[in-house]
């Protein structure tokens, strides 16, 4: 059952040194504000799980708080490289990393069969292709009907997920809209979950029967953080912030710049620094 | 019709010309996005455009710089999860045509965006293969748009992270997949398409001005050259117009964002 | 491409004696019209699959127009039993039926499979129940990570798949709002479809970017009937007509009574008969 | 208290009375449904319902007809497929308590809707298992409602639609099944509950004015009794006023829908 806390009360209670944790948001609604005060919160030895890694991992990994990482697309999108992810991976600084790697396909299929409680999920999948050879976490499973072969990975399960949406109402449910990713799935398939919100509203409103939403009982914990994706960002709030993304490439390039930029834009600020962001909706 | 081109250009015009109007395609970011908005605004202004972040029939006014700006969702049909994209569109077989590019291609089009050296030690650990694997599968047809270069063009790739034509011939069958794989390698010199037979991927036409010696000089393999090769038409004026209006809204609204 | 054409049209090129078909709809949007339209045309060896056979197999069956039926829930919701499926069943009047009877979880799973285009479905089904033993089209398989088994079925594959929607728009685009069922998955399941609508529409106009649509190039034919539904409902256009549920067992019950209700309401009647339920609209 | 209420009505109220606010039920058609409203618009107003047509957190004002019936989804949080509905939330685990009912159920609450007879050649061909075979072992636990007699109450099952406790003990485990099952079965002459080891299910309760004597003589079985056995508290004014009132809605909607 949901509680409405503050961000760095809901991240002390429900993330530990070690967890397995999922930050989702496939281009949108990225837990920014959520990677942040973990940083600050200076957690270790996270397991971290995401399809496209994302400058929000880029940081976490440049910080030293992760030991591993699951993904499939681990780039800066139409930028370049995660220089942070590919000094820890090729250089081992701050600290060596270990990484599983998989297909978009495969992750999806994991995260939902994560949420539909199955040990595994199925799907037609790298034919032809050579990450089986290094991921042994790649089986195959034969149709007992056709004998047809499929691919087999293990589900997703995780300790906590983090995610970002819309709007939660009074009761503890949340509302997601757009590119909705596989936010649902990670937080089905998590124990634990930590939604930060544009906004809390009495009722949600007139909206489709068939709208997105997590209901109250699924989700640990609702903050509100107004700009809490930026510069990933929320549909119908504010856009994404393409400029700041390249601007990236150029601060995580070198450990230096790196480490002032985390300095004067997390270690000193907290989550309300976000809502700068959210005011510049369009 | 304009000499004042690039070949870039030229590279994502002779992409736009090869789809149809009746396309269903799946668009990855950059050239392929240009090449299929491209197509949307000339001549194929019914084609359906899929972004993997779950966006379909979408019609962006601007090229998205990820694979999930907000332009797509407001201009899209509608929008799905993640994994309904790769279980139901995708593996589904609703998908005529994707496209891919890559670090590394070799003669029979598979494609590398993992590593260049092993993967264990990797010399440049790349980004990976995003759907790629299951693209390359998937979909009826796989259309590439890569830059024409010795370092590109391999002779042996470092990490197959797609499949292609495999080891040429029917290898493709041997894993159990039905589609036709990739039918065109469009770059900023040519195009290449797989001969019937072998499936190695053989130079069809050369875009206006290229001479084969440039194509073989920038090819890590022993090229080959279709009997008959077309010269590709230079852009028109209209279609170097419209990419240009396309590329001048994307800049203006990804640098104004900041 | 979809193209929008009269009922018996689209019935006539797109349905053929023998095929497995499947007219979708849970409760709610059942395409009743299309299931007169199909009696009327006189179509036999149909394999029908549907979750839940409602009053809309009763009808097919009653006038011999299936061989077989894959089902989960046989009955007349809150009612009681399908008398026309029982007597085929049962006396093999008008002819004998071949039934294959799974679970609700079975069939919404082999659905889902059949739009994935994967050749069988897997979920944690069955165990300690009795339908495994007489129904060989459910096996077991085991997950390659844990060992965990793990029930199979194969997926849904249609010939033809009917279903009812609110709405199409100009390009032949599909909207369904409410309880969705597993209609988008039927549809996706199948070589082709029938889709009858409430209204045709320019355009959607403002919605979730979330709804549930079915592109034009997913759907084969495209039939304005409003009213289609009845005695089912459209969500937002008329209400399930429950009275006439329980009329049916009435009228179902004997051979005679069915036969002349057949008689009277299908047979010399067309799809614009229809238009007279929706108009009861609230 | 009234004296004045019906069997029927003593079953629903003691179901409404056995659920809790942060109840998360996955109502059935008929009593369940009654039972699972009742509650809500008494003592859990919290408590969620979900119907397995997709409906999540609905709030009917009437009682449904069937299990999709057009005041589930309106009144609903929101509404799933069915395909999720069985996947991310029957399966996923996210249901407490499950409600099955059936036309036969043994000593240990195994139940059958399927066919009276053999399966082969039935005496009576009933609906079949419906949602029953994955809620009976999916859901946290399961409460059974159905009128007790010896036709309905059996020693053996013609066909196990859904697991109860199986051959009793732990004889779920076996087949990989970690839920409780069924914890209450609500009758409208008592309520029976497992014995903590054998799992056989036992009364521990009687309705109002109910002997035992009516109890055995409704049982198919030698029924057992707990050694210290309740008696169910008669209906309040106030459970009789709000389910008549429910019913009365209902009758007046299904009736004027014709």
């Amino acid at each position: 059952m949901a509680v409405v806390q503050k961000l760095a009360e809901a991240i002390e209670a429900n993330l530990h040194d070690g967890d397995t944790v999922a930050m989702e948001g496939f281009t949108h609604l990225i837990p920014f504000a959520s990677g942040h005060e973990i940083i600050r919160q200076k957690r270790k030895g996270l397991t971290l799980i995401r399809m496209t890694p994302d400058l929000i991992y880029d940081q976490l990994i440049g910080m030293g708080a992760a030991v591993k990482m699951v993904f499939s697309w681990g780039g800066n999108p139409g930028v370049g490289s995660l220089h942070r992810f590919r000094d820890a991976y090729e250089n081992g600084w701050p600290n060596k990393i270990e990484i599983e790697e998989h297909s978009h396909a495969a992750m999806a299929n994991a995260y939902d069969a994560g949420a539909a409680g199955l040990p595994f999920a199925m799907f037609k999948g790298y034919r032809g292709a050579e990450l089986p050879r290094v991921n042994p976490n790649i089986k195959e499973i034969k149709c007992p009907f056709t004998g047809e072969l499929l691919s087999a990975v293990p589900a997703v399960k995780l300790d906590v997920a983090f995610i970002h949406a819309q709007k939660a109402d009074r009761d503890g449910n949340v509302l997601l809209e757009g590119i909705v990713g596989v936010q649902k799935e990670a937080v089905l398939a998590a124990k634990r979950s930590v939604v930060t919100v544009e906004e809390i509203v009495d009722d949600f409103g007139p909206r489709s029967p068939n709208a997105v939403i997590l209901p109250h009982w699924t989700v640990t914990s609702i903050v509100k953080v107004p700009g809490g994706a930026h510069p990933s960002y929320a549909h119908g709030y504010y856009t994404r912030d393409n400029a700041f993304y390249k601007q990236w490439d150029t601060i995580a390039r070198d450990r230096e710049s790196f480490s002032a930029w985390i300095d004067e834009h997390v270690m000193r600020k907290g989550p309300d620094a976000f809502a700068a962001f959210a005011k510049r909706a369009v | 019709m304009s000499a004042n081109y690039s070949p870039s250009e030229m590279m994502t015009i002779a992409a736009a010309r090869a789809l149809k109007n009746d396309d269903v395609c799946f668009v990855g970011i950059g050239a392929p996005s240009a090449a299929c908005n491209l197509a949307r605004l000339t001549h194929a202004q019914d084609i359906v455009l899929i972004y993997e972040s779950g966006t379909i029939d979408t019609k962006p006014n601007v090229l998205p710089l990820s694979i999930g700006d907000g332009e797509l969702c407001e201009t899209a049909l509608f929008t799905v999860s993640v994994p309904e994209m790769f279980r139901y569109w995708l593996q589904g077989g609703r998908i005529t045509t994707g496209f891919l590019g890559g670090a590394q291609i070799d003669k029979f089009a598979n494609l590398n965006t993992t590593v260049v050296g092993s993967y264990e030690k990797p010399k440049v650990r790349l980004p990976g293969g995003g759907g790629a694997p299951e693209i390359a599968t998937s979909c009826g047809q796989i259309f590439i748009t890569m830059n024409h270069s010795k370092r590109a063009f391999v002779e042996k790739l470092d990490f197959i992270t797609s499949l292609g034509h495999g080891k040429g011939g029917d290898d493709r069958k041997k894993y159990g997949v039905t589609t036709a794989g990739p039918t065109k390698v469009i770059t900023d010199l040519c195009v290449l398409e797989p001969d019937p037979k072998t499936k190695e991927m053989m130079v069809a036409s050369l875009h206006p001005g290229v001479t084969r010696e440039q194509v073989i000089e920038a090819t890590g393999w022993a090229i080959k050259f279709f009997d008959k090769i077309a010269e590709m038409p230079p852009p028109t004026d209209k279609e170097l117009k419209v990419l240009r209006e396309l590329h001048a809204r994307t800049k203006a609204a990804h640098g104004e964002a900041a």
